[in-house]
C-alpha cells in the first residue's frame, strides 16, 4: 500500500528511525474481548502528567460505576473515576512501571456490575453521530473532557483538554489523530479503530469543533491497510483526511508525525500547540465522544496482552485499575520462557515484575518478551560507530549524551540537547555495543534538573 | 612575617602630588635594587664581554686553518708554532633587490694569501644551516667546508656534519655548479646524497653553489689587488 | 553483584530492565572488527603477492607483538585480557600493512608497543582513544628510526623480491622525476608499504566496508574529492608536472589510509557532517605535506592531525535537533 | 668607557624603575575599580604565582572565587597552608567548635531482608537503577549498586551484602555519598557522641505495605516514640530528632531500642576523640536533610 | 617580493612548523593548566597572541633604540659624557633580560587595568588571562628570539625590521592558540575517558602533547618547500641558473674592507 | 598561624615530596627543552640552582623591607638579575653549552619555581632556611631533569653523558631527543611516578 497524504505538505515519513521487527500478528487478528469485572480495582492517584489527583471519598464509602473518586488542583490534571461499583478500601499505595510510587485508591466491588455487551454498548457501541455536532460549544466540549477525566491514551497521559482549549495566541488549524501504533507488538488501536471506528470519527470531530480547527487528519502507517480502509469509510461525508504513512519507528511520535504529514518542525522544547497542531490518540478521540455525546467518564479502556511470552494473546477491553495478573490469568498464564512483562510497547513500555501491579489511563498493551527475545549480550565499549546518530528521529548524538551522563557532565549533555530526547529507544536498539542508551539519556535528565534547581 | 593582609590604603586625605611622591617613595627599595643591579650588571658585562666575543668570534677562526690548509698541514702548523694571520672582512653583493653581505676570512701564513673562508647560512631541512667554506686563493678549489650550525633530523639530515660526507666537497672545482646525486658520483661536480636525506645534502650543496656563485667574483678581485699590496 | 541476587520467582524468571527491550542483534562491535578484517584480505593477498615473504614477517611481528602487548597492558590495568574484540587483531593489521617490509624487526615490534601502549591503553582501552592507535605506532617509528622509514628505507637492491629492489613510485619521482606508470600504481607490483601498493585491493576492501557501513561513505570521499581538488589546482598551477591527479590518488597511501585508517570510527568525528569535513581536512593536509613537506607521503600526519582536531569537529558540528531553531 | 656603561646601565635601570611605578601607580589610581576591599585582600595574601593551579585562572579570580563563596579558602598549592589559613582569616570564617557531621544511611536492609527483588539487566547505577520499577519491593531503600562508593574520595562507604555501610573510620563527613543518593537515604547529621542513635529505614509506607517488601523495615508502630520523645513520627516512620540529642544515653533512649520490633534503630558511628580535634579548623560540610521521598524522573513524553 | 616570501615563511614557521609550544617547549604551563576548557583555552589563547605582539613591539623598539651597540638614544645619552665613537659602541644587551621582562609586566598590568576600567565585558571574557600571561615564557621567548634576529645577527642588514618581528610574535600567539584549543578540545574528550589513575591530568596531556608533536613534524620541511615554490612562482628572474656554470662578476659588489671588531687582535 | 618548616625539612622537602617537577609542575619549559642530554640537563640544573640561591638568599635578607604590592616586581628584579650573570658566565666559560641551551638560560627568570621558593619560602624565612631550600629544591629539580634525560639519551642515541653505553647496534631512537620524545617520556615518567606514589600510600594504607 503507498502512501497516501492527500495533498498534504508532508513526505509521509521522517528523518532518521528503525524498522524493529513488528510482530503485529499475535494479537492483530483478534477481537477485542471485555473482561469479566473484575473483584477489585486498584486506581493510582497520578495516571495523567502533571499534578497528582487528591481523593474524593473515604473508606468504606460505597462508590457506583463511573463515580468521580479522585480529582487533582492544578489545571493539568485529570480526574479519576470508579470503573466497578463498590466500597472503597483503606487507603493502599502502589508502584507504577514507570517507576512511580504513589497512593491510590482500592475498591473493592459490591452489587452488581455493568459486564459483557452490555459494557461495550455502553462504551463504544450504538450510533455516533457525524453531523449536528454545532450544538454542542467549545468550552462545553473541553468541560466534559475535563469531567470525564480524559488524557492521552496512547501512553504519555497528557491531560486532553489542556490540549484542546482554545489559545488566542497560537491557534489550532489542525487535529492529528494518530493511529499508527509503531510500537512493535501493540495492536490496541488497530483492534479499535476496526471495531469501532465511529466514535473515532466523532471524536475526532468534536475535537475539531472544540479548538476551531479545520483540517482533521488521521494518520495510519501503511502496515494497517483494513484499519485504513475501515476509517475510509467510517469518515465517508465528513472532511477528515486519511493520511497513510510509511511504517517506520517511531511514527507514532507526536513530533514525528507533525513532520511526516505537515511538514512542520515542533520547535525544541515546545508543544505541537506552537506549530498550531493538536495531536491524540485514536482511543483518545473515542473517548472525546463518549464524554461528550453520553457525557460518560474514562473508566476502561482497551489494552493489548500480546508477545510469545504470553499463552494467549488477546485484545481486552478493562477497566482501569485492574491488575496485570488478571489480564494474564485471562490469557492463559505466561510460558515458561516468558522472561520479561512490559507495560507498554518493547521500544518505549517499562518492564515490572510484580503482577500486582495495576492497568492505568496510559496503559496501552501488556507485552511479554522471551528469553530469545531480549538481548543477552554484554554491553561492550562504544567505539564511536555513529550508528545511534544515524537513527536518532531527533538528530541528536546519544552516544555523547550517554558519556555525559555516565560523567556526569551536566554541561555537556545540554550542549548536545539532552531535553530533546524523547526516549524513543531507536538509539539503543540499534547500538552494536548494547549500551543502555535511554536509560542513561533518562539519568542524564534527573541529573541535569538537579544541576538546574 | 610580612604584614601582608592589610590593603594598602594610600596616605590618607594626602593631595595627589603628595600621592604621586609616594608612588615613588614606595617603591625605593625597587630603585635601591634597580640601581645596584644595574651597576654590577654593567660590571660583569665589562669583566666578561670581552671572553664571550672571543668566544664568538674563535668559534669560526679556529677553524680556518683546517678549512683552507687541511687537517694535517694545520696541525703541523699548529705544531710548528706557527700562527695564521686571519683578517675578517664584510663583502656586500648586490643582487636584484636584495643586498646580501657575507663574512670572508682572509687567511695568510707568513704574509702570503693561502685562502679564503666564507661563512653562509640558508634554510636545510628543519631550520637554518650555517656552514664555512674553505677556498683557495685564487677561488678554484673547495679546499673545505664545516656546518657550524644546524637542526636537522638526527640520524638522517645532520649526518651532513660527519667528515665522511663533508671530504666530497674538497678538491671540487668551483667552476661547475655541484649536483646531488643519489648514489655512486661519477662527474667530478657530483655529490653523493646522504641516504634518506636527499633535502639536507641538497640544502648544503646548495648553499655552496650560491656563495661561491656571489663571491668568487669578487675573492679573486680581492686576491689581484692584495697583491701588489704584498709585494709593496 | 548479579551473582548474589537471589531468584525469587521460579519459572518464569522475570526480570527488569530499562526501554528499550528490543534490539537489533543484526550487528556488534565484534562483529564490525572482523568486517574490517575481511576488508584488509584483498590487501594483505596483494601485499603476500607483491612483498612474499617481506609481508608475512612483518604481519607476523605486529600481530605477535601487538597480542603480546595487549596482555601486558591489560594486566597493568588489572582488566580482563581478551581478544575477542578484535580490535588489537586489526590494529595490527593495518600497522602492518603500513610499514616498509624491509623495515627490521624492531620497528614492528616497538611500533606495535607504542600503538597499543600510547595509542590505546593509556586512554583507557577500545573506544577511548583519541588518536589512531596504528598511526600513533607508525608515527612513533617514523621518527624514530628515520632511516628504515625514509623512502631510501623501503629500497633494498639486493631483494630477491622484485618490488622491493625498486624506488617508491613517490620518491623515485621526487627525486628523479621518473613517473610511474598509472595501470603499476592501480595494480599494485610497486614498491611502498605493505598494504598501499595497489589501489585495486583497497578500493574492493574499501567498498566492502562503506557497503557493511562500518566505514562512513563520508570519510573517504571526502579524503578523495579534497585531494582531487588541490591536486587538480597544483597541477594547474603547474602544468609541466608528470605526476597528475590520478597518480596522487592512485600512488602512496592514500587510498589505504582513507578507507582504512581515516575511517577508524573511534578517532573521527560522530555525525555525517563532522565525517565530511574530517575527510576534506585529511585531503587538504594531505597535499600540503606531498607538495611541500620533506616527507614524500603525508597520510600518516594528515589522519594524526585531523585525529587532534577531531573533537573541536565534533564540538562544532553538534547536528541540529529536529525544531531547533 | 667603563664608568660610562656603569652608569649608564644603572642609569637605564633606574629610569625604567621609576618610570614603571609612576606609570603603573597612576594607572592603578585612575583606572581604579571598585570591587570587594576583601577580594583585595585576599589577592594580596596570594603568593601572585598565577600559576593557574586552583583550577581558575590567575589568583585574581581565585579570589573573587574565594569571596563569592564558590572556591574553599585552601586550594592554593603554592601558598599551601598558611595561605589558607590567611584567606581563612580574611573570608572571617571562624572556627567553631563543633561537632563533627557525619553521615548516616538510613536503611538496614541487607539482600536477604529484602523482598520481591528481580533480576536486573542495565546500567548498574543507582541513579539510573531508580528509574527502574520492581528491582526490588521497596521503594525506599538503598538499592547496592554503590553511587555514594564511587562518590566517596575516601574509601569510607561500601556496599556490604547490598546495603551502603558507612566506614567511620575513614569518613570525614564531606557529604559526597548524601549529594550522590538518588534515593536520598543517606542524611548528614552531627555526631554529638562516639555512637549515635539512627532509624535505619526510610519507608514511608503504611506497616502492612512495609512488611510485603522488607524484613527490617520501620512499620510505623510508633513504640519508641511512645517511649521517648526523641523519636518523631513522620509518616509512618520513626525519625531521630537530632537537634535534641543528648550528650549521654539515657536508660529511657535503650529502652526505646529494645522496643523496637523490627529491631531497626541502632548506634552507629565511631569518630574519636582524636577526629573531634581534626575537625575542628575544617570547612563543615552542607547537611544535606533527608527528603523522604521517591525522587523517580519527572521525564515528560508523548507519543 | 621577497619581504613578502620571508613574511609568510617566518608566519608558517612560527605557528605550525616550529610551533612555540610543540617544538619550542614554551609556554607548557597555561597550555597544561588552562587547557581544560575550549572556550578558556580560546581566551587564553587570544590574551597571549595580544600580549605577545605588545611585548615583541616593546622589545624590538627597546632593543634598536636603546640596548644594542650604537643604538640611537643610548648614542645620544653617552654622547654628553663621552666622545661620539665611544658613545656609538655602548653596549647595554645585558641588561636585555631585565628590560624585557619589566616590559612585558609592566605593559601587562597596564593593559589589564585599562581594559579592566573602561571594557568590562572584554576583561571578563579575556582579561583575566592576562595576569596569567606575566610569567608565559612565551612572550619572553619571542623577545629573545627577536633580540636574537637583531643583534645575533652577522651583518646589520639581515637584522629584522619591526614587521618580521611581530610577524614572528602574532604567528607564534597564532601557534599557541591553535595547540591549546587543539589540546583543549582532546582534554574535554579525555574526561570522559577511562584514563589510568596515574596518567590522569598532567600525565596524559604531556603524552597526548607528545602525539601531538609527532604530529606537527609531518610539517617539518613545509617551509622550505614552501620557499622554493613561491620563489619559482615569484618569477624566473630570480630563479636558480641550473646547470650553468658560474658567472663570475654577474652581480655588482661592494667591498667593505673593514674588519669585525678590533677587540680582537688580529692573528 | 602554622609553624614555618624547619631548614632540614625545607631541605628534604625540596628533594622529592615536593619535587618542584614531579609534584607541583613547575619549570617544565627547560624540563622538556634541555633533557635531550645529560650533560646540558646538568648545565641547566646548576644554573637554576645558582639562581635560586642567590635570589632566595637575597629576598630573604630584604624580607621584612618587602611592600606586599611590589614584592614580586624585586623577585623578578633579583631573579632577572642572577639569571643574566648566570647567562653571560656561561656564555664566557662553557660557550658551546651556552650555545645549547640557547635561550633557554634566560627563560629561566620565567620559571615559576624560583618566584614560587621566594614567596612561599624566602619572604618569609630566615637566610639559612632559604638557603637549604633552595638547595633542596635545586637537588629535586636536577634529580627530575637528569631522570628524565638519561632516559632520552640512553633510548636516543645510546649514550649516557656522551660515554656509549649500549652496544654499537643499538638501533638510536632518535625521536627522544626530539620534542615528541621529550613530552612522551616526561608524560610516562609522571605517570609512574604518581603510580608509585599511589601505590606506596596505599601501602601504608594511609589515604
Amino acid at each position: 500500500m503507498g502512501l497516501t497524504i492527500n495533498g498534504l505538505k508532508g513526505r509521509g515519513s521522517f528523518a532518521h528511525g528503525v524498522h524493529p521487527p513488528e510482530r503485529k500478528s499475535f494479537a492483530g487478528d483478534q477481537a477485542i474481548e471485555i473482561l469479566p469485572s473484575p473483584q477489585k480495582v486498584v486506581i493510582p492517584l497520578l495516571q495523567n502528567v502533571g499534578a497528582p489527583c487528591v481523593p474524593l471519598v473515604k473508606p468504606k464509602q460505597i462508590v457506583s460505576f463511573g463515580e468521580m473518586v479522585g480529582k487533582g488542583k492544578a489545571f493539568v490534571s485529570a480526574p479519576l473515576h470508579a470503573p466497578i461499583s463498590g466500597s472503597v478500601q483503606k487507603q493502599a499505595v502502589t508502584n507504577l512501571p514507570n517507576g512511580r510510587h504513589v497512593k491510590a485508591i482500592a475498591i473493592k466491588a459490591e452489587g452488581e456490575q455493568l459486564e459483557g455487551q452490555a459494557l461495550w454498548d455502553e462504551i463504544y457501541g450504538g450510533q455516533w453521530p457525524k453531523d449536528n455536532l454545532e450544538q454542542y460549544s467549545p468550552k462545553q466540549i473541553t468541560d466534559a473532557i475535563y469531567d470525564a477525566g480524559i488524557v492521552g491514551l496512547g501512553g504519555a497521559a497528557f491531560p486532553t483538554h489542556v490540549k484542546y482549549i482554545p489559545n488566542e495566541k497560537k491557534p489550532l488549524d489542525t487535529i492529528l489523530i494518530n493511529g499508527c501504533e509503531c510500537e512493535p507488538y501493540l495492536t490496541s488501536d488497530y483492534r479499535l479503530m476496526m471495531e469501532a471506528p465511529a466514535p473515532v470519527i466523532t471524536g475526532a470531530l468534536l475535537a475539531g469543533r472544540a479548538t476551531g480547527a479545520e483540517n482533521i487528519i488521521i494518520g495510519v502507517e501503511d502496515n494497517k491497510p483494513k484499519a485504513v480502509e475501515v476509517l475510509r469509510e467510517a469518515a465517508a461525508g465528513t472532511d477528515i483526511k486519511i493520511a497513510v504513512l510509511k511504517t517506520k519507528y517511531p511514527q507514532g511520535s507526536e513530533k514525528q508525525l507533525i513532520t511526516a504529514v505537515l511538514k512542520r518542525e515542533v520547535p525544541l522544547g515546545g508543544l505541537p500547540l506552537d506549530v498550531g497542531v493538536a495531536v491524540s490518540n485514536v482511543g483518545t478521540a473515542a473517548a472525546v465522544a463518549r464524554a461528550v455525546l453520553r457525557g460518560k467518564p474514562l473508566t476502561h479502556r482497551i489494552v493489548s496482552v500480546t508477545g510469545a511470552g504470553i499463552a494467549k494473546p488477546k485484545n481486552l477491553l478493562v477497566p482501569i485499575g485492574i491488575s496485570y495478573g488478571e489480564l494474564i490469568e485471562y490469557c492463559g498464564g505466561l510460558k515458561e520462557d516468558a522472561a520479561r512483562m512490559i507495560s507498554g510497547g518493547p521500544m518505549m513500555g517499562f518492564a515490572f515484575a510484580d503482577v500486582n501491579l495495576p492497568v492505568t489511563k496510559g496503559t496501552s498493551g501488556l507485552t511479554v518478551l522471551t528469553q530469545s527475545e531480549i538481548r543477552r549480550a554484554k554491553e561492550t565499549s562504544c567505539v564511536r560507530c555513529g550508528r545511534c546518530v544515524d537513527v536518532c528521529p531527533m538528530n541528536l548524538v546519544p552516544t555523547k549524551l550517554a558519556l555525559a551522563s555516565r560523567h556526569k557532565n551536566v554541561e555537556l549533555a545540554k550542549r548536545y540537547k539532552i531535553a530533546a530526547c524523547f526516549e524513543c529507544g531507536s538509539c539503543a536498539y540499534i547500538c552494536p555495543a548494547g549500551i543502555p542508551l535511554v536509560q542513561l539519556i533518562r539519568t542524564g535528565k534527573v541529573l541535569v534538573n538537579k544541576a538546574d534547581k | 612575617m610580612v604584614k601582608q593582609n592589610k590593603i594598602i590604603e594610600p596616605e590618607a586625605t594626602g593631595m595627589l602630588k603628595s600621592k604621586k611622591r609616594g608612588y615613588i617613595l614606595q617603591a625605593w627599595l625597587v630603585l635601591t635594587l634597580a640601581l645596584c643591579f644595574g651597576a654590577s650588571l654593567a660590571g660583569v658585562q665589562l669583566t666578561l664581554g670581552p671572553t664571550i666575543e672571543e668566544n664568538k668570534i674563535n668559534e669560526t677562526r679556529q677553524k680556518v686553518p683546517e678549512l683552507v690548509l687541511g687537517a694535517e698541514k694545520a696541525q703541523k702548523i699548529e705544531e710548528q708554532g706557527q700562527a695564521l694571520f686571519i683578517e675578517p672582512h664584510t663583502i656586500s653583493i648586490e643582487k636584484p633587490g636584495k643586498k646580501i653581505s657575507y663574512s670572508v676570512y682572509e687567511a695568510r701564513l707568513n704574509e702570503e694569501l693561502i685562502g679564503w673562508v666564507l661563512k653562509t647560512a640558508g634554510q636545510g631541512y628543519a631550520d637554518k644551516i650555517e656552514l664555512l667554506l674553505g677556498l683557495d686563493p685564487q677561488a678554484k678549489t673547495i679546499t673545505g667546508l664545516f656546518i657550524l650550525e644546524q637542526k636537522e633530523t638526527p640520524g638522517l639530515g645532520n649526518k651532513i656534519i660527519t667528515e665522511a660526507w663533508r671530504k666530497q666537497f674538497i678538491n671540487k672545482d668551483t667552476g661547475r655548479q655541484l649536483i646531488v646525486v643519489k648514489k655512486g658520483t661519477k662527474a667530478l661536480n657530483e655529490i653523493d646524497a646522504i641516504t634518506g636525506a636527499t633535502i639536507s645534502s641538497r640544502a648544503v650543496t646548495g648553499l655552496v653553489n650560491t656563495a661561491i656563485g656571489d663571491l668568487k667574483g669578487s675573492l679573486v678581485a680581492k686576491a689581484s689587488h692584495n697583491q701588489p699590496t704584498k709585494d709593496e | 553483584m548479579a551473582e548474589n541476587i537471589k531468584k525469587i520467582k521460579t519459572a518464569p524468571v522475570i526480570h527488569v530492565a530499562p526501554s528499550p527491550h528490543l534490539s537489533s542483534m543484526a550487528l556488534t562491535t565484534r562483529r564490525m572488527m572482523i568486517d574490517v578484517v575481511i576488508a584488509l584480505i584483498p590487501v594483505v593477498l596483494t601485499a603476500l603477492y607483491v612483498f612474499r615473504w617481506y609481508a608475512a614477517k612483518q604481519l607476523f611481528i605486529c600481530i605477535a607483538s601487538c597480542f603480546a602487548a595487549e596482555m601486558i597492558f591489560m594486566k597493568m590495568r588489572s582488566k580482563a585480557f581478551s581478544l575477542n574484540d578484535y580490535s588489537a587483531t586489526v590494529t595490527a593489521i593495518i600497522l602492518a600493512l603500513s610499514l616498509p617490509g624491509t623495515a627490521p624487526w624492531y620497528v614492528g615490534v616497538i611500533a606495535s608497543f607504542v600503538a597499543i601502549g600510547i595509542g590505546k591503553v593509556i586512554f583507557g582501552g577500545v573506544g577511548m582513544n583519541i588518536f589512531n592507535p596504528a598511526m600513533v605506532g607508525r608515527a612513533f617509528v617514523m621518527i624514530a628510526f628515520a632511516s628504515a622509514m625514509a623512502a631510501s628505507g623501503y629500497e633494498d637492491s639486493a631483494s630477491a623480491v622484485d618490488a622491493i629492489t625498486q624506488a617508491t613510485p613517490m620518491d623515485a619521482f621526487k627525486q628523479t622525476g621518473i613517473t610511474t606508470s598509472l595501470s603499476a600504481l592501480f595494480w599494485g607490483p610497486t614498491n611502498g608499504s605493505l598494504g598501499e601498493t595497489s589501489a585495486f585491493a583497497c578500493i574492493i576492501g574499501g567498498l566492502y566496508l562503506c557497503m557493511r557501513r562500518t566505514a562512513s561513505w563520508e570519510i573517504p570521499t571526502g579524503v578523495i574529492a579534497s585531494v582531487v581538488v588541490f591536486a587538480g589546482i597544483a597541477n594547474l598551477v603547474n602544468p609541466q608536472s608528470q605526476w597528475t591527479v590520478l597518480h596522487h590518488l592512485l600512488g602512496g597511501s592514500l587510498l589505504f589510509g582513507a578507507f582504512f585508517i581515516a575511517t577508524d570510527p573511534v578517532s573521527s568525528p560522530l555525525t555525517p557532517k563532522g565525517k565530511f569535513i574530517f575527510g576534506i581536512g585529511i585531503g587538504a593536509f594531505i597535499m600540503l605535506l606531498r607538495l611541500f613537506s620533506g616527507y614524500p607521503e603525508g597520510v600518516m600526519f594528515a589522519v594524526l592531525l585531523m585525529n587532534a582536531l577531531t573533537p573541536l569537529i565534533n564540538r562544532w558540528t553538534v547536528p541540529r535537533a529536529l525544531g531547533e531553531q | 668607557m667603563s664608568w660610562v656603561t656603569i652608569s649608564l646601565s644603572a642609569g637605564t635601570m633606574v629610569g625604567m624603575a621609576v618610570i614603571l611605578s609612576y606609570v603603573l601607580g597612576w594607572a592603578n589610581k585612575t583606572f581604579h575599580v571598585e570591587v570587594d576591599p576583601r577580594v583585595e585582600a585576599i589577592n594580596n595574601a596570594l603568593p601572585g604565582a598565577n600559576c593557574g593551579g586552583c583550577g581558575y585562572v590567575g589568583c585574581s579570580e581565585y579570589a573573587e572565587a574565594v569571596v563569592a563563596g564558590e572556591a574553599p579558602v585552601n586550594k592554593c598549592s603554592v601558598g599551601g597552608k598558611s595561605c589558607a589559613a590567611a584567606l581563612a582569616d580574611v573570608m572571617g570564617i571562624e572556627v567553631k567548635e563543633s561537632y563533627p557531621y557525619r553521615p548516616i544511611v538510613h536503611c538496614g536492609a541487607h539482600y536477604d531482608d529484602r523482598l520481591g527483588r528481580n533480576e536486573y539487566y542495565g546500567e548498574k547505577r543507582c541513579l539510573a537503577a531508580n528509574l527502574v520499577t520492581d528491582i526490588q519491593g521497596c521503594a525506599y531503600g538503598c538499592l547496592g549498586f554503590g553511587d555514594c562508593q564511587v562518590a566517596c574520595n575516601y574509601d569510607a562507604i561500601h556496599v556490604i551484602d547490598g546495603l551502603a555501610t558507612v566506614d567511620y573510620e575513614k569518613c570525614i563527613g564531606c557529604g559526597a555519598c548524601a549529594k550522590v543518593c538518588p534515593r536520598n537515604i543517606i542524611t548528614i547529621v552531627p555526631f554529638k557522641a562516639e555512637k549515635i542513635l539512627a532509624v535505619t529505614c526510610s519507608n514511608q509506607d503504611a506497616g502492612k505495605d512495609v512488611m510485603s517488601v522488607c524484613k527490617v523495615g520501620c512499620i510505623g508502630c510508633k513504640a519508641c516514640a511512645r517511649i521517648s520523645d526523641l523519636f518523631k513520627m513522620d509518616e509512618n516512620l520513626s525519625k531521630v530528632d537530632y537537634d535534641a540529642y543528648p550528650l549521654e544515653c539515657s536508660v529511657e533512649l535503650m529502652n526505646a531500642v529494645e522496643k523496637c520490633p523490627r529491631n531497626g534503630i541502632v548506634f552507629v558511628g565511631k569518630p574519636s576523640a582524636k577526629d573531634l580535634a581534626a575537625v575542628a579548623d575544617e570547612e563543615l560540610p552542607e547537611v544535606v536533610e533527608p527528603d523522604f521521598k521517591t525522587t523517580v524522573d519527572d521525564t515528560k513524553w508523548r507519543g | 617580493m621577497s619581504y613578502l616570501i620571508d613574511i609568510i615563511l617566518i608566519a608558517v614557521g612560527a605557528a605550525l612548523i616550529n610551533n612555540f609550544v610543540l617544538y619550542y617547549f614554551v609556554g607548557i604551563c597555561p597550555f597544561i593548566g588552562v587547557s581544560r576548557r575550549v572556550d578558556m583555552a580560546f581566551g587564553m589563547g587570544c590574551a597571549v597572541t595580544f600580549v605577545i605582539s605588545i611585548a615583541a613591539f616593546l622589545s624590538w623598539t627597546i632593543t634598536t633604540y636603546v640596548l644594542m651597540p650604537g643604538a640611537p638614544l643610548s648614542k645620544w645619552i653617552a654622547g654628553f659624557f663621552v666622545p661620539a665613537d665611544v658613545a656609538a659602541k655602548i653596549d647595554l644587551t645585558i641588561l636585555s633580560y631585565i628590560v624585557y621582562i619589566f616590559a612585558i609586566a609592566s605593559s601587562v598590568q597596564f593593559v589589564e587595568m585599562y581594559v579592566r576600567k573602561f571594557y568590562p565585558p572584554l576583561y571578563k571574557s579575556f582579561g583575566v588571562f592576562l595576569p596569567l600571561i606575566t610569567t608565559n615564557c612565551a612572550i619572553l621567548f619571542a623577545c629573545l628570539k627577536i633580540m636574537g634576529n637583531i643583534i645575533g645577527v652577522d651583518n646589520p642588514a639581515d637584522a629584522w625590521d619591526l614587521g618580521r618581528s611581530l610577524t614572528l610574535a602574532v604567528f607564534g600567539g597564532v601557534g599557541f592558540t591553535i595547540a591549546i584549543v587543539i589540546m583543549a578540545g582532546i582534554r574535554e574528550e579525555l574526561d570522559l575517558c577511562d584514563i589510568p589513575k596515574p596518567f590522569q591530568g598532567a600525565a596524559i596531556t604531556l603524552v597526548v602533547a607528545g602525539i601531538l608533536a609527532m604530529a606537527f613534524m609531518g610539517f617539518t620541511g613545509v617551509d622550505s618547500g614552501l620557499q622554493k615554490a613561491l620563489t619559482s612562482q615569484a618569477g624566473a628572474s630570480t630563479a636558480e641558473n641550473k646547470n650553468a656554470d658560474i658567472n663570475v662578476g654577474m652581480s655588482k659588489f661592494i667591498i667593505e674592507n673593514q674588519p669585525i671588531d678590533e677587540n680582537i687582535p688580529k692573528g | 598561624m602554622v609553624d614555618q618548616p624547619t631548614p632540614l625539612e625545607r631541605f628534604v622537602q625540596g628533594i622529592l615530596p615536593e619535587n618542584p617537577v614531579y609534584r607541583q609542575l613547575l619549570g617544565l619549559c627547560p624540563t622538556l627543552a634541555v633533557t635531550n642530554g645529560m650533560k646540558a640537563a646538568v648545565t641547566m640544573s646548576c644554573a637554576v640552582a645558582f639562581v635560586l640561591l642567590c635570589a632566595n638568599v637575597i629576598t630573604s635578607l630584604i624580607r621584612n623591607l618587602l611592600k606586599p604590592h611590589l614584592r614580586i616586581v624585586i623577585f623578578t628584579l633579583t631573579i632577572a638579575t642572577f639569571v643574566t650573570i648566570a647567562d653571560r658566565f656561561l656564555a664566557a666559560y662553557m660557550y658551546q653549552m651556552s650555545k645549547t641551551l640557547g635561550p633557554y638560560i634566560p627563560l629561566i627568570i620565567v620559571n615559576c619555581i624560583i618566584i614560587c621558593r621566594c614567596e612561599v619560602c624566602a619572604s618569609k624565612q630566615s637566610v639559612l632556611t632559604a638557603a637549604s631550600d633552595a638547595l633542596g629544591q635545586s637537588i629535586g629539580f636536577a634529580l627530575a631533569l637528569s631522570s628524565i634525560a638519561a632516559v632520552r639519551e640512553i633510548l636516543g642515541t645510546g649514550m649516557f653523558f656522551g660515554w656509549r653505553v649500549l652496544p654499537i647496534s643499538w638501533p638510536d631512537w632518535v625521536i627522544m631527543v626530539l620534542p615528541p620524545g621529550a613530552f612522551l617520556t616526561f608524560g610516562i615518567l609522571l605517570g609512574t611516578v604518581n603510580w608509585i606514589g599511589s601505590y606506596r600510600s596505599e601501602k601504608s594504607g594511609n589515604r
